[in-house]
């Protein structure tokens, strides 16, 4: 299981991989952290011919908090955003999500950036961007574009990145004191890829939910914010939702795809009790 | 794995006829089919680059139009080898059925995957691959859908 | 294109506190360039797609699995096995409890294992048995059923803060 | 045995993990070998295909390519794998050779081999080698191959079916008809495999000059592979060595004969340089062999009081496209079928077991070996006839057990019993689990909708297998141990076991065994292993005979080192022997209070003869061998209880508690014996709740990655109590029975038990493994229906009843 034979490069900036990808074509592949791109080189189901690697790049933005907004750039890695008390002060839904991104060693290397370029139906990441409506910044030789993530998630794996762009930045909007937010996923064991996830942002006013994100992940081919459980809500007392009715409505609108995890009905009724979960957090999660 | 579909065609049998023994447009409806040359009157070889995710591989092999019934239906069927990835073998019965004003084209079609794209879980290829038969419906209605505009800028705009 | 592409680059890091410089095939990852280019045999392949941890190594200070980083990657780094943090004594009590509580029986395991309870016990106090299992949850064992590695670290965990064991 | 204390029956540490935590070990794939080539497999992608033709020109043209090897190049070289077993009158299986000639029978089967500089030459290759294949029709699941009409699973073959035997004399029938209760169980396990975190490898140097063989693989049984090889590669076994360095876990599946392996062996021959082989991942799922699928249903009758009468069974094992070599894959059916009630007392047995052929990898050995699922189904079908009947599953088993009093006998099925301490281990059990409060505490959360199950399972275990298993089919595997022991000049004991060691710490027992014979520490004994060079004649590992064969064996040449010790020290101490004590490695005449330390009497006798009195050349080391004669194995038992909690929305399952109670005779290691129970709880517990080979209807393995093949992580266990109840075994002056599977045949018949004891609650149950949240989703969505269906039914009776 040995990967078949590449060439390697190592730009000094962002702009120049974008230079390097486009010049490349289709052959070449962005390396960050690899944690998933280098497995598919060791079982040889993609063998490209360039590894352009990003990890020594001068011009990747840091993981900060600044004008109401927390950037996370291209190296940053999965452990940092996990231990960053930052991020749980202004990002508490990614402080929620990030135990429950695969094992500690792959946490050490893995990069939400990647995650985001990857968009595997069952990472947790895509599904908090989604759920905060965050900005997906993307490189070109030509320069950067900024596509929120409402409209960069478009099928199984495919998303609006073109081939030559390079996921520099996520720009994650920072939460307000009123703002609540809920996480559960499950999965047969710690670790392992979702069957079903629910990352949900919702923002109040005087106690009242103005609007609620309320994103399904795992087992559909993208992340979907649940349009049923929004128009339920909006306009109620966070204390007197009708949690169970809300999840039913999430879970009759869900399209899972079947695969060995389950059939639709199994993932169907999984939802829904993840789905009861989220809601039970919001309920009583003062941030 | 089954996959069943249909879809209203704005065209005569005759125009769908046509397209599907039309070697460039198997080209131009497939995702990732890089060239269809054909060898016989019901047989073409076909060159593939499938990228699904983690899957970027490349595959080989021969299609089939078998057992025609002139204007009603055709057996569209494919062995495609890849490298180290293993096999893609599927066969999918297409029916046209003429209505008022537009022709009905279904598909009943079984896939199976085999060697690697198998063993490494079907928790991605699954699905990829049933998406990828519902896109190349999607595209060849979108083709003989065109308002008898000419061929080539057809394939163009794909 | 500012760098003409390699097939064969130059790498020098520092293993185990000695310096090394090689040239090495990208493809190459760093736990195959450990151990055959290296003779550094204490860093185990499991699985070679990210998920036994057997392979263990700790680049700049980081657990990461030496499956997953190809070698070019380690250019410029510190990387440690096994063999390093065994020979500077850093995990001696922890080597002394996993003998003393059967915590290995084939050991193909045991280095990625030891890896990660010393990344564990640097970064916490005294963590619970259940954050000791969530720290091991990507570490395949199928000999010990787990409980007796999880006794082992608990007890060095306890001691290295002069607790009762 | 000398003393009473002393080093065995204490919780000695393993000298070899010393070595081990220190990234110090020696598995066949730390052996450097400069020069020597590489393999990499080409592996058919169909289940059953006619091979047309195998295209290598463009693989033998690629960097780093010396050869490109088929099946033509072997034939003259290596004979094909031929399982013969005439003592169960089973036809000799189909051949098997190392490398495919025209039929692919599995997917995954090896059909070309590439001989490289590295390995990933020799991958990058493979891709290049074009086999055009025919498909055929494959048969893929064990009651379809049944059928006459099923495709045959290698075309040669009449028929799919390899074995139908029947166990049991009297049958049931009156007693089914007399009973006052009957039960029926049904249970179907899915194929798992053992995932040894170390693969399988193989570094073959064949020296054209010598004619000498020299393997070094990761083996359970160095002498048999010794035997194997120079049967089908026609070389003379002394001109073949074979040595198992480290070895990283086995379970089972390392004691078979593999096609790779032969292949890696026979290319070094064919081309009289060093070959070598470590498989990945997915080629160990493709390619390591395969255990447990079958499918079982019992019956049992019962009297009014609840007392066991009959027990009828009807067993299938799929066997996979051929048998493993040299032992076969029958071993697995064979005891799922007679082992069935084996803890319980009763009068009428009968049992048919049915092994068929599938396009599928073979089965074969896998931790417990078929005493897992025997264990599974009698303990689903004792709790299905305890809910049955409105009794207590404790009381229904204390009733029924075989009595300890009962001693050594013949059951109905034909198995050959010793003493029993079932009662005992069930009491230990129900005080440790503190049953009664369990089962309030259960009642009281099922209140508030929270589903808790309690499950208790009982086992006999035939551990320690002696010579009539394999003897009597002719098959060349030693079911002896062997052990030489030497008084070394430093004073300390140099000692060669034919016992191997996977981790289980069958060295360091053997150690303290012999420390204990003569009266010295066990740091002062040197165990080796592994060698057929230099190890005595022996079986290795397998069936947990490590220390009740190895040990005993280890036992008898340290006694026969004592006589010849006290014997030397007689003579220069002028002490009668019987006068002289050992201790602390010091021979001591009670008469004249001389001493004589080991070194010194050592030092004597290999390097200052000329100072010792006459009396012949003195001898400081021993060998001994054993075997058990006069009984088939050695029986240990059992009993292991499990606390879970159902999560009925999502369908996961919560593993809370687990608890062992085990009787394995004489603990010389309580260190080395409780880790093997928890071990082995671990891989039963994940046999029925995670793991199984996905096969779909083609006959694709569809889950070769460990992220796809699941297995229990530390996440995902609790802690495992063990507690003992030792009878010690009158066969062997040790004493000791085997352990080394008793986790695992235990641990998933108690996880079933208590899954359904929280599902009866719903009208649900589980009767296929793995419990994967889904089926138990489907399971209560079926329970839901049919709850529902009942409801109508009873509703729409009340109408018009009244009238």
């Amino acid at each position: 299981m040995k990967p078949s034979a590449f060439e390697y490069l190592r730009p000094n900036s962002l702009i120049e991989a974008a230079a390097m990808l486009e010049e490349a074509g289709d052959g070449a592949q962005i390396l960050a952290g690899g944690q998933s791109l280098v497995p598919t080189l060791s079982l040889r189901l993609s063998s490209p011919t360039l590894l352009i690697d990003i990890n020594r790049v001068a011009d990747s933005a840091p993981l900060e908090h600044c004008d109401g907004v927390v950037r996370c750039g291209a190296r940053i890695r999965h452990v940092e955003l996990e231990r960053s008390t930052m991020v749980r002060q202004h990002a508490p839904l990614l402080a929620l999500a990030m135990p429950h991104v695969a094992h500690p060693a792959i946490r050490n290397r893995g990069t939400p950036c990647g995650s985001i370029a990857l968009a595997d139906p069952a990472a947790e990441i895509p599904a908090c961007a989604l759920a905060l409506n965050a900005d997906i910044v993307l490189q070109n030789s030509g320069g950067r574009r900024t596509v929120p993530a409402e409209k960069y998630f478009i099928g199984l794996y495919e998303t609006a990145r073109l081939s030559t762009e390079v996921v520099v930045e996520l720009r994650f909007p920072a939460a307000r004191s009123s703002d609540r937010f809920g996480f559960a996923e499950l999965s047969r064991r710690r670790g392992d890829f979702a069957i079903v996830g629910i990352a949900a942002a919702a923002q109040l006013e005087d106690n009242c939910i103005r609007s609620l994100r309320l994103v399904i992940f795992g087992c559909e081919p993208i992340p979907r914010v649940s349009a049923a459980a929004h128009a339920m809500v909006q306009g109620r007392e966070i204390g007197e939702l009708p949690i169970e009715e809300i999840a039913d409505a999430v879970a009759a609108e869900l399209d899972p795809m079947e695969n060995a995890q389950g059939d639709a009905a199994a993932k169907r009724r999984q939802a829904y009790a993840m789905a009861k979960r989220v809601m039970a957090q919001l309920n009583e999660r003062e941030v | 794995m089954e996959l069943v579909g249909q879809v209203d065609l704005n065209a005569t049998p005759e125009v769908i006829w046509a397209a599907l023994f039309d070697p460039s447009v198997l080209q131009g409806c497939f995702p990732g089919c890089k060239s269809v040359e054909r060898k016989s009157e019901s047989e073409y070889s076909a060159v593939l680059q499938v990228k699904v995710g983690p899957l970027n591989a490349g595959f080989n092999g021969v299609i089939t139009l078998t057992d025609p019934e002139y204007l009603s239906a055709v057996t569209l069927a494919g062995t495609l080898n890849g490298a180290g990835a293993g096999f893609a073998r599927g066969t999918a019965r297409i029916t046209l059925q003429r209505r008022d004003l537009v022709t009905e084209l279904s598909y009943s079609a079984d896939l199976r995957l085999g060697g690697k794209l198998a063993a490494v879980g079907d928790r991605l290829f699954g699905t990829a691959v049933k998406r990828n038969i519902a896109d190349f419906f999607a595209s060849f209605a979108a083709f003989v859908d065109a308002d008898r505009k000419d061929t080539a800028s057809c394939l163009a705009s794909l | 294109m500012s760098q003409a592409s390699k097939s064969s680059v130059d790498v020098a890091f520092v293993v185990n506190g000695s310096a090394i410089s090689e040239q090495v095939a990208p493809r190459i990852t760093l736990v195959d360039f450990l151990r055959q280019r290296l003779g550094l045999t204490g860093s185990h392949v499991g699985c070679e797609h990210g998920v036994c941890g057997a392979c263990h190594v700790r680049v700049d200070g980081q657990v990461l699995r030496g499956c997953l980083l190809l070698a070019v990657q380690a250019d410029g780094a510190e990387v440690q096995t096994i063999e390093g943090l065994s020979s500077s004594g850093e995990i001696v009590d922890l080597q002394e409890a996993f003998v003393r509580r059967n915590a290995l029986q084939c050991g193909f395991c045991t280095p990625g294992m030891l890896m990660i309870a010393a990344d564990l016990l640097a970064r916490r106090e005294v963590p619970s048995r259940e954050a000791i299992r969530e720290a091991l949850s990507g570490n395949y064992c199928r000999c010990t059923g787990y409980q007796s590695i999880v006794d082992a670290i608990e007890e060095v965990a306890r001691a290295r803060h002069g607790l009762a064991a | 045995m000398t003393q009473s204390h002393g080093p065995l029956g204490r919780a000695v540490p393993r000298a070899d993990a010393r070595r081990l935590v220190a990234g110090a070990g020696c598995y066949v794939d730390d052996i450097s070998t400069p020069g020597a080539l590489h393999v990499a497999f080409v592996r058919s992608t169909y289940a059953h295909a006619a091979i047309l033709s195998i295209e290598t020109a463009a693989a033998a043209r690629m960097p780093g390519v010396i050869r490109v090897v088929c099946a033509t190049d072997l034939e003259r070289i290596c004979k094909p794998m031929q399982v013969a077993m005439p003592a169960l009158d089973m036809p000799t299986t189909s051949a098997q050779f190392p490398l495919a000639f025209d039929e692919v029978c599995w997917q995954g089967a090896p059909v070309a081999a590439i001989a490289a500089h590295s390995r990933a030459q020799a991958e990058d290759a493979a891709e290049h080698v074009l086999v055009e294949y025919d498909e055929l029709p494959a048969v893929v699941d064990a009651e379809q191959a049944m059928k006459p009409d099923s495709p045959q699973a290698v075309c040669s073959r009449h028929s799919n079916i390899a074995l139908d035997r029947t166990f049991g004399t009297n049958n049931g029938a009156a007693s089914f008809a007399a009973a006052a209760t009957v039960v029926e169980q049904r249970i179907v396990f899915d194929r798992q495999t053992g995932v040894s975190l170390e693969s399988r490898g193989i570094i073959a140097s064949f020296s054209p000059l010598s004619g000498e063989l020299t393997v070094h693989m990761s083996h359970q049984s160095p002498f048999q592979m010794r035997e194997v090889f120079s049967d089908l590669l026609g070389l003379p076994n002394h001109k073949v060595r074979v040595l198992c360095p480290d070895v990283g876990g086995a379970f089972g599946l390392k004691l078979h004969a593999y096609p790779e392996e032969l292949a890696v062996a026979a290319i070094a021959v064919l081309l009289g340089r060093t070959i070598r082989f470590q498989a990945d991942r997915l080629e160990s799922f493709l390619s390591d062999t395969h255990a447990r699928e079958a499918v079982g249903v019992a019956r049992l009758a019962l009297d009014s009081a609840g007392r066991f009468l009959a027990i009828d069974v009807e067993a299938l094992s799929g066997l996979g496209a051929y048998q493993a070599y040299p032992r076969g894959s029958v071993g697995e059916g064979l005891h799922m079928a007679q082992m069935v009630g084996a803890p319980y007392q009763f009068n009428h047995f009968r049992a048919r077991l049915r092994a068929v052929h599938q396009n599928k990898s073979p089965t074969g050995a896998y931790r417990g070996v078929g005493q897992p699922l025997a264990c599974t189904l009698t303990e689903t079908l004792v709790d299905r006839a305890a809910r049955t009947i409105g009794m207590d599953p404790a009381e229904l088993r204390r009733r029924n057990y075989l009595s300890a009093e009962r001693g050594s006998h013949t059951t109905p099925a034909g198995l050959e019993m010793s003493a029993v301490s079932l009662h005992a281990c069930l009491e230990t059990l129900l005080a440790m689990m503190q049953y009664e409060d369990l089962r309030r505490e259960q009642q009281r959360l099922r209140e508030q909708q929270i589903y808790r199950g309690i499950g208790m399972a009982s086992f006999i275990e035939l551990t320690a297998v002696g010579a009539a298993v394999y003897g009597a089919n002719q098959i060349a595997v030693p079911a002896q141990e062997g052990c030489s022991v030497r008084l070394e000049p430093s004073g300390t004991v140099l000692c060669h076991s034919s016992a191997t060691d996977q981790g289980q710490g069958v060295r360091t027992g053997i150690a303290q065994i012999v420390a204990q014979t003569l009266g010295i520490e066990p740091t002062d004994v040197t165990v080796r292993a592994g060698d057929t060079a230099s190890s005595p004649v022996g079986g290795g590992a397998w069936a947990s005979r490590g220390i009740a064969i190895g040990g005993q064996a280890a036992l008898l040449a340290a006694e026969d080192l004592r006589g010849k010790i006290l014997e030397l020290g007689a003579r220069v101490l002028e002490t009668p022997a019987e006068r002289i004590d050992i201790a602390g490695g010091t021979l001591r005449s009670t008469t004249t209070a001389r001493t004589l330390s080991f070194a010194e009497l050592a030092n004597l006798a290999y390097f200052r003869q000329h100072q010792l009195p006459a009396g012949g050349c003195p001898e400081l080391s021993a060998t001994r061998h054993y075997v058990s004669q006069g009984f088939p194995y050695l029986t240990a038992n059992g009993m292991q209880g499990c606390l879970v909690e159902v999560d009925i929305e999502t369908g996961m399952i919560e593993v809370l508690r687990l608890w062992v109670v085990h009787d394995c005779g004489r603990v010389v290691n309580p260190l080395l014996v409780d880790e093997q129970i928890r071990g082995g709880v671990a891989q039963g517990i994940g046999g029925v709740l995670y793991e199984h080979c996905e096969y779909s209807e083609g006959g694709q393995l569809s889950n070769g990655t460990l992220a796809d093949y699941l297995v229990p992580m530390a996440g995902e266990l609790p802690d495992i109590e063990v507690a003992h109840v030792a009878s010690v075994a009158t066969e062997t002056s040790l004493g000791a029975k085997g352990v080394g599977e008793a986790g695992t045949i235990g641990a998933g018949a108690a996880l079933w038990n208590a899954v359904n004891d929280a599902l009866a609650a719903l009208g649900a149950a589980m009767e296929q493994q793995p419990f994967s949240p889904d089926r138990v989703l489907r399971a209560l969505a079926t329970a839901e229906r049919a709850r529902k269906s009942a409801a109508v039914a009873a509703a729409t009776n009340i109408g018009p009843v009244n009238v």
